[in-house]
């Protein structure tokens, strides 16, 4: 139960494979909140963003690449998802893996 | 307050401290993991090992090899914990003094060392 | 004088044929060479007129002589190499002879 | 009444940006080897400039923030070194020709040889960036480049034929010396389409404080600037096109381009020439170098402002001083200052696609532009502009090699 420290830049861009394996994207955004706690304020980390986009994801914003990629091809095959931080097994920091099945995940709007 | 996309709004983003003086930019990010607990956000690190090891394993051995031509020993890195900061927007304001940073030595020694020497450095107004 | 400069015109005129006939199975660097050459001639020519004209300075105009001038010594050391047939290397001496001739007037012009 | 000041001084700022070392040598060149039939890419360079400018400017007083802090911000670290990297080695060329152009002025001015104007000319540079402030480099140098309209005078006393003139302004293709036409294109957009360029506009919309409130500032500026720096670039065409190319006079130093303009003015042509290459090479040493410390500051996070004591922003000041000393040597050891410019405006060329591409993210970018993202004209011509960039990267080491020098 001891505490590890990553560095951000060493989990976006990596991809994640969700229970059965299967391979879900590339973590491309960290969503955190503030909280309150008893001995002060935290940030932490509440969503994981992960999107198909692969190699674009990781150089711009989801955000940048979705309005790109619907203004330019109009392409409604683009799929993000935003995955709850519960579900996010970081154990092997160079290999996350969601704990849920692909189908289960709720997409990004 | 809302959410705060780490890689899209923190990571690279433009530092000032107190005075709004620049800083430098968030180098790295450090995240705290602990099983059963969401990962925290612990430490913004300004320095340039933490940009070199970013690009990859080839730069960090470039900068090595160049910092042991050119007898760099010390590394200048500032880690500074994430409470520190105040505002997060067009930049991040942190409470912190630029003077006490380590990762502003190279901007101080240039300073006392080189820039001030030279006549019509100082001053408040050009 | 004006015989000095027709002669160079004379030999540009030469120069210029010679270009001309060129096209047909002239080594590429032969070519660039005479074109360089030429091209030097005329700025020699032009700058005589200039300076005639009072357009421009003496200063000037020396400085663009003894480019010309370099370019002339660079080119008669490399020119002997390219130009293999007897026929080229007459067209590479008139060449060099008409820069030569123009260096010279202009040199005339300026009184150096 | 005080925007339009501003307009004005924009205008002209551009005119003395656009106009230097880079676009006068090349468009000399092409006038002097191919008559007019060069000047379409004139016409493209300036557009493509123009477009970039109004971008690189409107991101800037939207944002608040300049191109390549977003460059930083948005591509993270690791690709923001790619562009960092090559505009540091080209504008670090080009700023090495800024400099042999004024000391070339000054040569043939007075005859003592260039190489011994490199090192006071770099100095002279220094102090003026050490004391002055932004409006200083900006508006002085420029109003002073003003002198660069004796080329339209140039040109329009040859008494150029405007239908051919015409002609040239629309694409052709070679009929001879397929590699030498092309090679000149490619220098010819190296040097119209340059980033130093628009790395230094979009810093200076911060140092001048614009907002939201200066698109419009920044539309004139970026048009009507362009419109003029490149309609005197076609003029240096023109009239090396009427002086040097009927007398088969190929620039081979810059030396003979002097001849364009003395030829038509007489003496008074020759002494503005002088002038103007003089003044506006000048006018973009310190505006490379600016442009540089800027890139360098902004990607890294420094305090950076050309109107801080250097004291204030230490980093920042002494990348100016290293550059503008380091770029003087190649001139200081007697390297051909025409060659050194050929080699720069290729080189430039070749490094566009790492600084327009990453434009285009950037430009349709909601968060960062709010409403005022790209249109599709704008769109258009920066997908159009990207691919040019591409087609010169592929084609501009070949054409070095094949006919450059």
């Amino acid at each position: 139960m001891s505490a590890r420290t990553i560095a951000l830049d060493q989990l976006v861009g990596r991809v994640v494979r969700d229970a059965d394996g299967r391979r879900i994207g590339r973590i491309e955004e960290l969503e955190a909140e503030l909280v309150l706690e008893s001995h002060g304020n935290d940030y932490v980390v509440t969503r994981f963003g992960v999107g198909r986009f692969g190699i674009l994801d990781t150089i711009a914003s989801g955000r940048i690449v979705q309005q790109l990629v619907r203004r330019l091809v109009r392409a409604t095959s683009y799929v993000r998802y935003e995955i709850p931080w519960e579900w996010m097994d970081l154990s092997d920091v160079a290999h996350p893996r969601v704990t849920r099945r692909e189908r289960e995940l709720a997409q990004a709007p | 307050m809302g959410g705060v996309n780490l890689a899209h709004d923190v990571l690279d983003a433009q530092l000032v401290d107190h005075r709004q003086e620049k800083i430098g930019r968030v180098d790295a990010l450090l995240l705290e993991l602990e099983d059963g607990r969401p990962p925290r956000v612990a430490t913004i690190v300004i320095g340039g090992a933490a940009r070199a090891r970013r690009v990859g394993p080839w730069f960090v051995a470039l900068r090595r090899a160049l910092r042991w031509l050119f007898r760099q020993r010390a590394e200048h890195v500032s880690r500074i914990p994430f409470d520190k900061v105040r505002r997060i927007g067009d930049s991040i304001e942190l409470d912190v003094d630029e003077r006490s940073l380590e990762s502003e030595h190279l901007e101080q020694w240039l300073k006392e060392r080189v820039i001030c020497r030279i006549p019509g450095a100082e001053g408040e107004q050009k | 004088m004006p015989a000095l400069a027709s002669r160079t015109i004379h030999v540009g005129a030469l120069v210029a044929l010679a270009l001309t006939a060129a096209a047909c199975g002239r080594p590429p660097e032969l070519d660039k060479q005479l074109e360089t050459l030429s091209s030097w001639t005329a700025t020699m020519q032009l700058a005589r007129e200039e300076h005639g004209s009072g357009a421009i300075t003496t200063t000037y105009a020396t400085q663009l002589r003894d480019a010309a001038s370099s370019a002339l010594e660079e080119t008669k050391q490399t020119i002997g190499q390219t130009a293999h047939s007897k026929v080229d290397s007459s067209y590479a001496a008139a060449a060099l002879d008409s820069l030569r001739t123009a260096i010279r007037a202009l040199n005339a012009e300026t009184g150096s | 009444m005080k925007k339009w000041g501003e307009v004005a001084l924009g205008v002209v700022t551009s005119i003395g940006g656009f106009l230097e070392v880079g676009s006068i040598a090349t468009s000399t060149q092409a006038g002097a080897e191919f008559g007019y039939r060069l000047a379409w890419v004139l016409v493209l360079g300036t557009l493509s400039l123009g477009f970039l400018m109004e971008m690189t400017g409107r991101l800037a007083a939207v944002s608040q923030r300049t191109y390549a802090d977003l460059l930083r911000e948005r591509f993270g670290y690791r690709f923001f070194l790619l562009p960092l990297a090559a505009v540091l080695v080209v504008s670090f060329l080009v700023l090495a020709s800024e400099i042999g152009g004024v000391s070339i002025a000054l040569q043939m001015a007075t005859g003592i040889s260039f190489s011994w104007w490199a090192i006071p000319v770099a100095l002279l540079g220094w102090a003026l960036l050490w004391r002055g402030t932004f409006g200083i480099v900006e508006k002085g140098t420029a109003l002073l480049g003003l002198v660069a309209i004796v080329f339209a005078v140039g040109a329009l006393k040859l008494h150029p034929a405007w239908p051919a003139v015409g002609r040239g302004l629309l694409p052709s293709m070679p009929r001879d010396d397929r590699a030498r036409y092309w090679y000149l294109a490619v220098s010819i957009l190296g040097a119209s389409i340059s980033p130093y360029l628009y790395l230094f506009y979009s810093a200076g919309a911060i140092e001048d404080g614009w907002t939201i409130e200066h698109l419009g500032v920044n539309r004139v500026t970026a048009g009507l600037g362009n419109l003029f720096g490149g309609g005197l670039a076609v003029c240096s065409l023109i009239a090396a096109a009427l002086v040097l190319a009927p007398r088969e006079i190929r620039v081979d130093r810059y030396e003979q381009i002097a001849m364009v303009l003395a030829s038509p003015l007489g003496r008074a042509g020759f002494v503005l020439f002088l002038a103007t290459l003089c003044i506006t090479c000048f006018g973009s040493t310190l505006e490379i170098v600016l442009a540089l410390a800027y890139t360098m500051a902004q990607g890294f996070g420094w305090n950076w402002s050309e109107n801080l004591k250097p004291g204030k922003d230490a980093r920042f000041a002494t990348t100016y001083t290293v550059l503008i000393l380091l770029a003087a040597v190649p001139v200081a050891i007697g390297l051909n200052p025409l060659t050194l410019t050929n080699v720069a405006m290729v080189a430039t060329a070749a490094s566009l696609p790492v600084t327009v591409i990453p434009l285009f993210v950037l430009m349709n970018d909601g968060d960062i532009l709010l409403k005022h993202t790209n249109g599709w004209l704008s769109n258009g011509a920066l997908v159009f502009i990207a691919l040019l960039s591409v087609v010169l990267l592929v084609a501009a080491v070949p054409l070095q090699l094949l006919a450059g020098g």
